[in-house]
């Protein structure tokens, strides 16, 4: 059976040019701990730099402004708590959207619990975050923004830089959350005006469990993990070789590859939404039609359960994802698909494809082969669909 | 599939027994899932105290299409007594089984049955 | 050059078993998201589940016990912080040695600068906890009691059953950082009276960035991180699978060798001892003769620096590493040496060697063979020497 996978924005495999750069530090050549002076330390401790210095390369930072942390997780909680913590003195109020990942939203909750007050900004229908509501919201209290660059479910694309702005001239920290658009759009800390930015190697072809903050030079943040020495002090614990030179091997080929995969994976995706959009009656496109990042596509079917559509998918090999309760072993359908203010049936129909390296036009071209079919059996299951 | 769910769920998703609707049906009883927004729809048709004929239609998970479909095999030829005997936990046991997490999803269908059942001796009341 | 590595405390190369078992996982092969519902995600669910069961059995728990962190400084704070806030209601008082690693030691002060108070425990000359000191130090507040099984430096193993003894009896929570025990030593958490155990994978052979917490069902522990549900939502972030699977099986391993291992280990550790012993002067063996890992001998060389042993030993071929302050970047020499009242000179004299599986009679032949050499040439150079 053909496999295809369009569930990019959950994991990516890590590239064989990755693990080819990882192995000998998975192998008794260089295993050393970069913190020790002898000489497999001192390898260590190089190839550490180079990797730095090729993740800081594709974000357009200095290596120095790049803390390795054990993925994007850590990197959201860094950054809101540690930067709460640091400048609590100055107040005590952070911004942030309804749409963020839950390594935010359940941070900026966390925060609440201890005396923080945050401000969850609403979005447009279409998944944006507006820039009014952000200067709207902000008060002498505000010491934190932090807003998504890239939404992992619907993909839109945010307002960034006009975000980081504001923060600039009122003088308070800006964080994003850039997990879902490090390596797919162009991402540059100084354009995009961020003091904080938090990326993931899974999401790049490289290894999971790795990532990191970039912190710009002079903003106060206090770590979240206490221990040895490491990263400036930054982020304790022995460092994880394979893991961070993977990672840096990642994202010197994402940087090379950029912009010839945007324009070919935009093209997929343009046909695959156009495709469904034709074949298929009472679907939705969810999120941004334009401000939209190449990968992503996410349709709600109207009459359709989201897990029992990805089951059918997945018995035909194609694997995808859903904002749907049943699949999430969570109780409410995806809060994005709700914040957008798109209705529990609707959302609960929801796909979301997202595609990768590896898709080609063919895979395409059985998506929507399959799709109608698979729609129309469940349909005709459904209590809700007469027609 | 069957490492979530059981080959048997996975049997029941694929092929659902008895999906559609009864026209006139003697009973009709329809559930929702509180918890995740689904909804069943289950048909009898009652002769002499039996269940001649049963259909479904469910909006809903794996687990809820195939306990829907499971269910409506295990009434068939029943009779009402014996139907109401069928428990939501008899449905998963007989799919061999449902994960942790899923199993508020076979509480659809029992409780639809029972609730075409109880349609059912609410409308014979009436009637005599 | 003889290159011989004796530096295993501070970290062990991955073994190719272990890197056999992690290539999948870095390859197209298995690379799914665990918490996803289609075939490659349940693929990873289960590999994820069998690596979960092999460190369960290697510390004596059950597999639901085992919460994968990205290393031990995150299981370390994970205990710490994570029990001081979901028991801070009952208490604020929190006791731990003063020979614990900088995971638990930064971490304790990070608490006392949040309002709790914490005893940092003596030790013996020999680096030993003293059962009664910490009955002594036990309060109506404590709520947390953290020692280390073996410490890092001085390869003492402290008296944990006793003190979990004790801690049992009193309902209080018992923390032990066994980095440095697990597969070296036999570890049962139920035998160990232990309620919080942390383990790394790197110190066993298994690859960086991946370790663990084990939490007795029924402890009261908070999250440190905030997510997604993974770790049964107790450690959010998307699992760092070759990691697991590679410290899965690397657990697996040490638990199938460490009995023959560790005599092999103690014979060859024993040899070096007596043979450093007896042929250089001035020198002492720090840490406990007896109470004491198969794998660590400590020595201090009197009219001698550490770092400038180390460069010496290096430029051998030999890896070691030094309590010294010079060695390690900060400005005092080793809290634990210091701790154990040995003097900031002789202290900074100190050398550590760990041995591990590679480690052979022959190169226990040669450090001896060097070893006096080098002390002397150092000596010669020494102002405080004159023999
Ligand atoms: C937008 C966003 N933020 C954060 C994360 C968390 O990253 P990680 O899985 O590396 O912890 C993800 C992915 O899961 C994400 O999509
Ligand atoms: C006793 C002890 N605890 C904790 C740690 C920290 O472990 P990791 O390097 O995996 O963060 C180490 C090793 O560095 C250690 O020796
Ligand atoms: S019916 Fe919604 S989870 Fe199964
Ligand atoms: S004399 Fe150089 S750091 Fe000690």
């Amino acid at each position: 059976m053909r496999r295809v996978y369009l569930d990019h924005s959950a994991t990516t495999p890590v590239r064989p040019e990755v693990l080819d750069a990882m192995l000998p530090f998975l192998k008794d050549e260089a295993f050393g701990n970069p913190s020790t002076i002898y000489s497999y330390g001192r390898e260590a401790k190089k190839a550490l730099d180079e990797a730095r210095a090729k993740v800081a390369s594709l974000i357009g930072a200095r290596p120095e402004e790049i803390f390795f942390t054990s993925g994007g997780t850590e990197a959201d909680n860094l950054a809101l708590i540690g930067t709460a913590a640091a400048n609590e003195k100055k107040g005590r109020h952070i911004i942030t959207s309804s749409i963020e990942h839950h390594a935010v939203l359940h941070t900026a909750q966390y925060l609440m619990r201890h005396g923080f007050k945050v401000t969850f900004l609403p979005v447009t229908p279409e998944g944006l975050v507006r820039v009014e509501d952000v200067e709207e919201a902000i008060t002498d209290e505000t010491i934190l923004i932090s807003v998504m660059h890239v939404n992992n479910e619907v993909g839109t694309i945010q307002p960034i830089k006009e975000i980081g702005h504001l923060a600039r001239e009122r003088g308070i920290i800006f964080h994003t959350d850039a997990v879902q658009s490090v390596g797919k759009i162009p991402v540059n800390v100084d354009e995009l005006n961020v003091d904080l930015l938090s990326a993931s190697s899974h999401k790049i072809y490289g290894p999971k469990g790795v990532g990191c903050l970039y912190i710009r030079k002079g903003t106060r943040i206090n770590p979240i993990l206490h221990g040895g020495a490491q990263e400036r002090k930054r982020r304790p614990g022995t460092e994880n070789m394979p893991g961070i030179i993977g990672f840096g091997r990642a994202a010197e080929l994402a940087g090379q590859e950029l912009p010839a995969e945007m324009e070919r994976l935009q093209a997929l995706r343009d046909k695959l939404i156009d495709g469904i959009m034709s074949r298929i009656e009472d679907v939705q496109l969810n999120g941004d039609r334009e401000k939209r990042v190449a990968t992503n596509a996410n349709f709600s079917f109207r009459y359709v359960e989201g897990e029992s559509l990805l089951l059918s998918l997945d018995m035909k090999g194609i694997c995808a994802s859903s904002g749907s309760a049943c699949t999430s072993g969570s109780l409410d359908p995806s809060h994005v698909l709700l914040a957008m203010g798109i209705p529990h049936e609707v959302a609960h129909g929801s796909v979301r494809m997202t595609l990768g390296r590896d898709n080609t036009e063919a895979d395409i071209d059985y998506v929507l082969e399959v799709m109608p079919e698979i729609v129309a059996r469940l349909r005709s299951m459904s209590p809700l669909y007469n027609r | 599939m069957s490492r979530v769910y059981s080959e048997k769920v996975m049997d029941h998703f694929t092929n659902p027994r008895n999906v559609g609707e009864i026209e006139n049906a003697s009973g009709v009883g329809e559930v929702g899932n509180p918890v995740c927004g689904d909804i069943m729809r289950l048909y009898i048709q009652v002769e002499d105290g039996i269940i001649k004929d049963v259909k479904f239609k469910t909006f809903g998970c794996g687990a809820a299409i195939a306990t829907s479909s499971m269910v409506t095999e295990m009434v068939k030829g029943k009779t009402i007594e014996e139907a109401l005997q069928i428990t939501n936990k008899a449905v998963a046991e007989a799919l061999d089984g449902l994960p942790a997490q899923k199993m508020h999803c076979s509480n659809l269908a029992a409780d639809a049955l029972h609730k075409a059942i109880e349609d059912f001796q609410n409308k014979s009341k009436k009637a005599s």
